[in-house]
């Protein structure tokens, strides 16, 4: 990423440059990048768990309301669709970032927190709603199988937002900077991801529950 | 109000055991002892800006070992506790619930705040100076992996004279872990202690994969590492994948205890079986976790006790990611009596079966690197030597378990116990000693008394095999695990007894081991050269101990064993290869490196706090725990002055002395 | 030289890709790959089994496109660790859920 | 220093000699087995041990000799080839015989897993009977609904007859184990679970659950009798007769947690084994959730069993294997 700025990228790792600020910095940033990137992998096994969980119990609602009684479809496809949409934005963000446009990457950054917290909106409605309906975490496996794989996701949109959030404020007061730059690069990672996780959410909680 | 502090401090404390008595008092008085010295010597300051707060990978290696060595020694004294009351048939000397306690503490601390620990500290002290870094890939994490582990580990044994200990076995299976069946504190323990030390397990993991992979010195192939540094590649690697497994499996099971959800429970649809599946997702998988770095340690150590290059490198790299890989398809031989059909048991036997030929080679690999070499026998030779043909009957017993349907007769019996044990002990145990006396110069800059360390070395081996070979007699007589008391008429008593006796004898070789260390200490032995046993691989090419930021110029690798051939050619009296020599000669230039950071120790502490208040149940501490998590969590990510340059002339002024100390 | 070799990090953000066309193209085609499975489903279009198919086949190359058009997987250089830890995790992660339906349907409750 | 660590070491061994040799071979009782399924895993675990000791015991010696002819002393004569590190012949030689070893391991194993799976019936002209087990806190409850009596921690049938156990848990998981008749099976609430086993000799034998379930797990052992028909024929009558009936108050007794002595029933309420396999799912239960429970209650009934669960469909396959584990595995 340090391309554009660093006259030596060509030459990282020979000792002879060790010294150059800006190298030693691009070697770092992206070994944060690297490892970013491994947590997340770490995360898809920690959806995995959830989620064989979830396939394993789904039968099991003791009697209670199952899944298909109680989910409204029409929250869910508008969460979804919100979802996509900040994936993109979040893509656009980084757009505006590589043409060193601080602003564009602020106001897209905003929009794409804003879809995020209307997401989490939407699903703290529908958790409510369903707990009006009488499914709590503690009604059968199948709901707190379910509340457990849903809340998870939304708690990692949820620290999402908080992270951004502090991003913005770092962009506008130190501007894009490698470390900046980095940062932003990590979280759209990030945003990225969270997508994936929900579209699998999406097909094997709800559409599958609703089948 | 007294009244009211008194039904408190009763529940609060665990009371009303002369045992647990002693112990609080001890503990209490050890504490007191500690803050007064810190005090008396005005030593506070220097605790916090050396050590609580350093991010250097090699003082963060040696708290790590400090931690371990203690937790040895509680998971020791479990141990032996558990050995006495089992001496003799019906023996008063543990209660039913006092001895279940003792057995689930014993193993959870020997695994996740033993050998989990022990392991880290070697992987901080020695992957960057093996492969040529300053550091590790994220210092600051490391020293947060650090705390959590400390704090996590700490939390768990607060359990021990604070509300009481879980005792559920080390791996809790519910229901009985469950509300239903323990409805105490000592589970809750249990999981948060888990988890705040699982967390920072997680991260070291992720930290050790990118530092192997993209701190290596300029020309050190992948194909060109140690073999010490594959195995901690191969270990994080599996860490990686399964960690998040015992997370996600510990907070299914928090929920059930503190939300009233149902995944495990009897009522609600719950599934209790589920759990046993997950946890050996995870459990099966930690155990090569644990046992890969000791293959890596070995393998460092038989190459330079035999004067002679490791054998087969290729194959051993192969097999050491084959281990790991294979580790993830075999979980289900944890639990083949539980009734999933002939087809899911065959699949796990046979999965599990195949770990032994990729493990089987690397013991032939090590044979054959001493076949035709020039052995000698200092303590980390003789530890590596133990180890062969102890691990070897450890591993064929578990390839008998392995057999599903004949693993129908040895499970839960002390077949098991023993298998696990000689794994556990002649594997992981002895190879982490093995590597403590073999880097102990390079940590320390001192060596180790050799006569006392051998006085231990026989005293552990010996009790290890009259301790644990009378237990696979025992399972084939039928005695099962967890039992606390036995009848007469079952004709288990003799060997018990042998069983014991090997106990203490490792009791006692855990004492000259103590003793050994301060000794040495006492009559210190300087060791300058940096080089103690004539080494192969970078590590020894520096002053022992390490400065500060390693390697004053960074190295140029050309080859496997670089040390070695560097070595190698100065006695051939040859010219330095030009690309070597031209770093070598290149003038010192500033050094860059992470600045300390109060930052780890705060938050850890707050985890800490956190999960004091969901044991408790305590909503003010719980808010106020995590809290500070969040808030340590924004002030790293704001603060941006993050490191710092060593200037030359302080270089200099270091090398000078580490030279002059010759 | 390792270092070269080891310099590899997150592609996504190395010039010349990530333009706005790709990111467009992603977009669309995840639109796109969300309405089929939602038509095929409001609508009970096909037998169970083959709704189930269809809708995981879909969510799976809806991944793809994340994985191609946003994260830009294939920018990455050699050696491609980013890719090789993706796909070692993939495997880990489908053995979890397989491994545990398939046993645990010979311990489901009685509920 | 070295010479007394031998002696200490020999003498360590000698004692512990002495110790084993001291226990008669009969309280080896996983290789003393008196019924067809422990005959069996006992050959497997003989086989399975000399195959392993094929490869195991050479390279002990190997290692021994190893150790000592390359030890370092002056004037030695073995070889010193500090280069030495590979040679494709040796790797390919001990890559392929674990490998082999493993395969022929496997085959044996693939085999009598098949064969021993624990709910597949033994061979036998006389009808299996079937006994219903329940591990409670902490305390093990037999139920015949053959004769319709019940046993706390001691079971008794006849001699050269196959037993159908069931087994459920009444709270956390158990592990019901008779060494000497056969490998064990978990005790599981929720779920009923099947295992053959039949004692082809006379005797007493001894009986423990062998998986960890709270604080007086240990005193859960029991005796199993095998005895001749005549004898189980009359002991049964004796039963009947002479001991109090297990009433559901009785029953509520029993599940309070703590140990218990021998206790015999003359009769216990119907279906209590189901109850106590279905006892956790919740009333009200509808629709297909039912049908789990009463896939429970008819697997008493084999037959009648698979019928019930073929009229209910697919669907029905989870009720069928909770109650019928295993049988996909065949
Ligand atoms: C470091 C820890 C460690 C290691 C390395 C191993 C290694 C192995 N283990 Fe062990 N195991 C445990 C720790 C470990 N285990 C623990 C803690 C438990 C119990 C947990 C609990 O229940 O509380 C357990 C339980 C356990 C069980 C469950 C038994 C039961 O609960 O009933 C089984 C069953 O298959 C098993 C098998 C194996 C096998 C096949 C290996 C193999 O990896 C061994 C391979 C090595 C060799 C075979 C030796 C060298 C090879 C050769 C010289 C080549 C040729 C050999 C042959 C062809 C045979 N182990
Ligand atoms: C790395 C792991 C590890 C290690 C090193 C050990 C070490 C030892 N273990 Fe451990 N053990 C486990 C892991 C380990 N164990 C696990 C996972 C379990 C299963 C738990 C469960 O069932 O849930 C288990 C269970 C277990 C049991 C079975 C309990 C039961 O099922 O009822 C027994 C019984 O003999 C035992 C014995 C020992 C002994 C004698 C040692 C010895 O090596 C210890 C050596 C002793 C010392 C190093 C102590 C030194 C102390 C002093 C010198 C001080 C002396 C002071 C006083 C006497 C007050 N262990
Ligand atoms: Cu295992």
């Amino acid at each position: 990423m340090a391309h554009a700025i660093d006259p030596h990228a060509g030459a990282h790792g020979h000792p002879a440059h060790d010294h150059h600020h800006g190298h030693d910095h691009h070697d770092q940033e992206e070994m944060k990048t690297f490892g970013f990137w491994l947590f997340l992998i770490t995360d898809v096994i920690l959806f995995g768990t959830l989620f064989a969980t979830f396939v394993v119990l789904r039968l099991n609602t003791a009697g209670g309301p199952t899944g298909g009684e109680l989910i409204e479809l029409p929250g869910i496809i508008a969460s979804t669709f919100i979802l996509l949409t900040s994936s993109f934005t979040s893509g656009i963000a980084l757009l505006e970032m590589n043409r060193g446009n601080k602003k564009g990457l602020i106001v897209w950054l905003i929009i794409t927190a804003l879809l995020g917290a209307s997401f989490i909106y939407l699903e703290v409605t529908e958790f409510i709603h369903l707990v009006h309906e009488g499914a709590t975490i503690g009604t059968s496996a199948y709901w707190s199988a379910f509340f457990t794989l849903v809340g998870t996701h939304g708690l990692h949109v949820s620290v999402g937002l908080v992270w951004m959030t502090a991003l913005i404020i770092q962009l506008s007061r130190r501007g894009i900077t490698p470390v900046t730059k980095r940062k932003v690069n990590i979280i759209s990672l990030y945003w990225h991801f969270l997508d994936v996780v929900w579209i699998f959410v999406f097909t094997i909680v709800y559409l599958m529950g609703v089948m | 109000m007294w009244h009211k502090i008194k039904d408190f401090s009763s529940e609060f404390f665990v009371t009303g055991d002369p045992l647990i008595l002693g112990a609080q008092v001890s503990i209490a008085i050890t504490l007191v002892a500690i803050v007064f010295t810190l005090t008396y010597f005005k030593k506070w300051r220097w605790l916090w800006t050396e050590w609580l707060t350093t991010v250097d990978h090699k003082r963060i290696g040696i708290m790590y070992i400090i931690a371990s060595i203690l937790m040895l020694f509680r998971g020791g004294v479990d141990a032996l506790l558990m050995r006495v009351q089992l001496a003799a048939p019906q023996l008063e000397f543990l209660h039913a619930d006092h001895y279940n306690a003792i057995f689930t503490t014993h193993g959870v601390i020997m695994i996740l705040f033993m050998a989990m620990p022990l392991m880290f500290g070697l992987f901080n002290i020695v992957v960057p100076l093996q492969i040529g870094a300053r550091d590790v890939a994220f210092p600051f994490l490391n020293s947060l992996s650090f705390w959590m582990f400390f704090f996590g580990a700490m939390l768990f044994n607060v359990s021990f004279i604070i509300g009481g200990s879980p005792d559920a076995g080390w791996l809790a299976y519910p229901p009985l872990s469950e509300l239903s069946g323990s409805p105490g504190v000592g589970q809750d323990f249990y999981i948060w202690g888990i988890q705040i030390s699982g967390i920072g397990s997680l991260a070291t993991g992720i930290n050790f994969v990118v530092t192997i992979l993209k701190m290596r010195a300029p020309g050190m192939k992948l194909m060109q590492m140690p073999m010490f540094s594959w195995s901690v590649l191969s270990s994080c690697v599996t860490i990686m994948f399964a960690f998040p497994i015992l997370t996600v499996t510990l907070f299914l099971l928090f929920l059930d205890r503190y939300l009233g959800a149902h995944f495990f429970t009897l009522d609600g649809g719950g599934n209790p079986m589920m759990y046993i599946n997950l946890i050996w997702m995870w459990g099966h998988p930690e155990v090569y976790i644990v046992i890969l770095p000791a293959f890596g340690i070995f393998s460092e150590i038989v190459a330079t006790f035999s004067k002679k290059k490791l054998f087969g490198y290729k194959s051993m790299v192969f097999a050491l990611m084959s281990i790991s890989f294979f580790s993830f398809f075999t979980w289900a031989h944890h639990f083949f009596t539980m009734g999933s059909g002939a087809n899911v048991n065959a699949f796990f036997a046979i999965t599990t079966m195949l770990i032994a030929i990729p493990t089987g080679v690397k013991v032939f690999n090590w044979l054959f690197t001493m076949y035709r070499g020039k052995l000698s026998f200092p303590t980390p030779m003789l530890w590596t030597i133990a180890f062969i043909p102890c691990f070897v009957v450890g591993g064929m017993t578990g390839v008998l378990l392995s057999v599903a349907p004949a693993d129908f007769q040895f499970h839960n019996s002390y077949f098991l116990i023993a298998h696990f044990h000689q794994v556990l002990i002649g594997g992981v145990v002895f190879g982490y000693f093995a590597g403590l006396y073999y880097w102990w110069p390079k940590m320390f800059g001192f060596r180790l008394h050799e006569g006392l360390g051998k006085w231990a070395f026989w005293f552990w081996n010996i009790g290890f095999y009259v301790c644990f070979m009378p237990q696979y007699a025992l399972g084939l007589m039928g005695m099962t695990r967890r039992f606390n008391e036995y009848d007469f008429d079952m004709g288990w008593q003799p060997l018990n007894v042998v069983s014991t006796v090997g106990a203490f004898l490792m009791g006692l070789a855990f004492i000259f081991q103590v003793w050994q260390i301060a000794h040495s200490i006492k009559f210190l032995k300087k060791e300058t050269s940096g080089d103690a046993w004539d080494g192969r691989t970078l590590e020894w090419s520096i002053p022992s101990p390490a400065p500060m930021y390693n390697f004053a110029r960074t190295p140029v690798v050309t080859s496997q064993d670089d040390w070695w051939e560097k070595k190698q050619r100065r006695l051939r009296g040859e010219a330095e290869l030009p690309e070597v020599a031209a770093a070598e000669k290149a003038p010192l230039e500033p050094i860059h490196m992470p600045r300390n950071s109060g930052i780890p120790f705060i938050m850890s502490t707050c985890w800490f706090v956190a999960g004091f208040g969901f044991v408790w149940d305590w909503k003010w501490m719980i808010v106020l725990g995590l809290a500070g998590v969040i808030i340590s969590m924004l002030a790293r990510s704001f603060s941006y002055n993050t490191d710092y340059y060593i200037p030359v002339d302080e270089i200099e002024r270091t090398e000078a002395a580490a030279r002059g100390a010759h | 030289m390792a270092n070269h070799n080891a310099h590899s990090g997150h592609g996504g953000h190395e010039g010349g890709h990530g333009s706005l066309k790709s990111y467009v193209i992603g977009f669309i085609l995840s639109i796109v790959l969300t309405i089929i499975p939602l038509v095929a489903v409001m609508n009970d279009m096909f037998s169970k089994q083959v709704t189930t198919v269809l809708i995981l086949v879909m969510a799976i190359l809806q991944f793809a496109v994340q994985l191609l058009f946003f994260m830009h997987i294939r920018d990455e250089k050699k050696p491609r660790f980013n890719l090789i830890a993706l796909i070692f995790g993939l495997v880990i992660m489908l053995t979890i859920v397989a491994g545990s339906i398939w046993i645990m349907t010979y311990n489901a409750v009685a509920s | 220093m070295r010479s007394k660590f031998r002696m200490l070491a020999t003498g360590l061994f000698l004692a512990m000699v002495f110790l084993i040799s001291g226990c008669s071979s009969e309280q080896y009782i996983v290789l003393d087995p008196k019924g067809p399924i422990g005959e069996s895993q006992k050959d497997l675990i003989l086989i399975s041990t000399l195959l392993c000791a094929v490869i195991i015991v050479p390279v002990l010696i190997l290692t021994a000799i190893i150790v000592w002819r390359y030890r370092d002393r002056p004037g030695r004569k073995a070889a010193y080839k500090p280069e030495w590190e590979h040679n494709t012949k040796l790797e390919v030689t001990w890559w392929s015989i674990p490998i082999v070893i493993i395969i022929i391991l496997g085959a044996v194993t693939v085999y009598y897993t098949y064969k021993l799976e624990p709910s597949k019936a033994i061979a036998s002209d006389k009808e299996p009977i079937t006994i219903q087990v329940t591990s409670m806190d902490w305390k093990w409850l037999f139920k015949y609904p053959g004769e319709d009596i019940a046993t706390v921690n001691y079971v008794k049938f006849p001699e050269d007859t196959p037993i159908r156990f069931q087994l459920t848990s009444d709270t956390a998981m158990n592990s019901f184990w008779i060494p000497q008749l056969g490998g064990q099976l978990y005790s599981m609430s929720g779920m009923a679970m099947t295992l053959y086993l039949q004692a082809d000799e006379q005797g007493s034998y001894y009986g423990s659950g062998a998986n960890f379930n709270g604080e007086d797990f240990a005193q859960m052992t029991f005796t199993a009798d095998a005895v001749s028909q005549e004898e189980y024929d009359a002991w049964v009558e004796e039963v009947k007769a002479d001991a109090p009936a297990l009433t559901m108050d009785g029953y509520k007794e029993l599940q309070k947690p703590g140990r218990s002595d021998v206790q015999l029933f003359s009769s216990f309420p119907e279906g209590l084994f189901e109850q106590i396999v279905t006892q956790y799912v919740e009333e009200g239960s509808s629709g297909a959730h039912s049908h789990h429970g009463g896939g429970a209650e008819a697997s008493t009934d084999e037959e009648a069993a698979s019928d019930e669960h073929a009229s209910h469909g697919a669907e029905e396959t989870e009720a069928a294997n909770a109650s019928h584990e295993g049988h996909a595995g065949h």
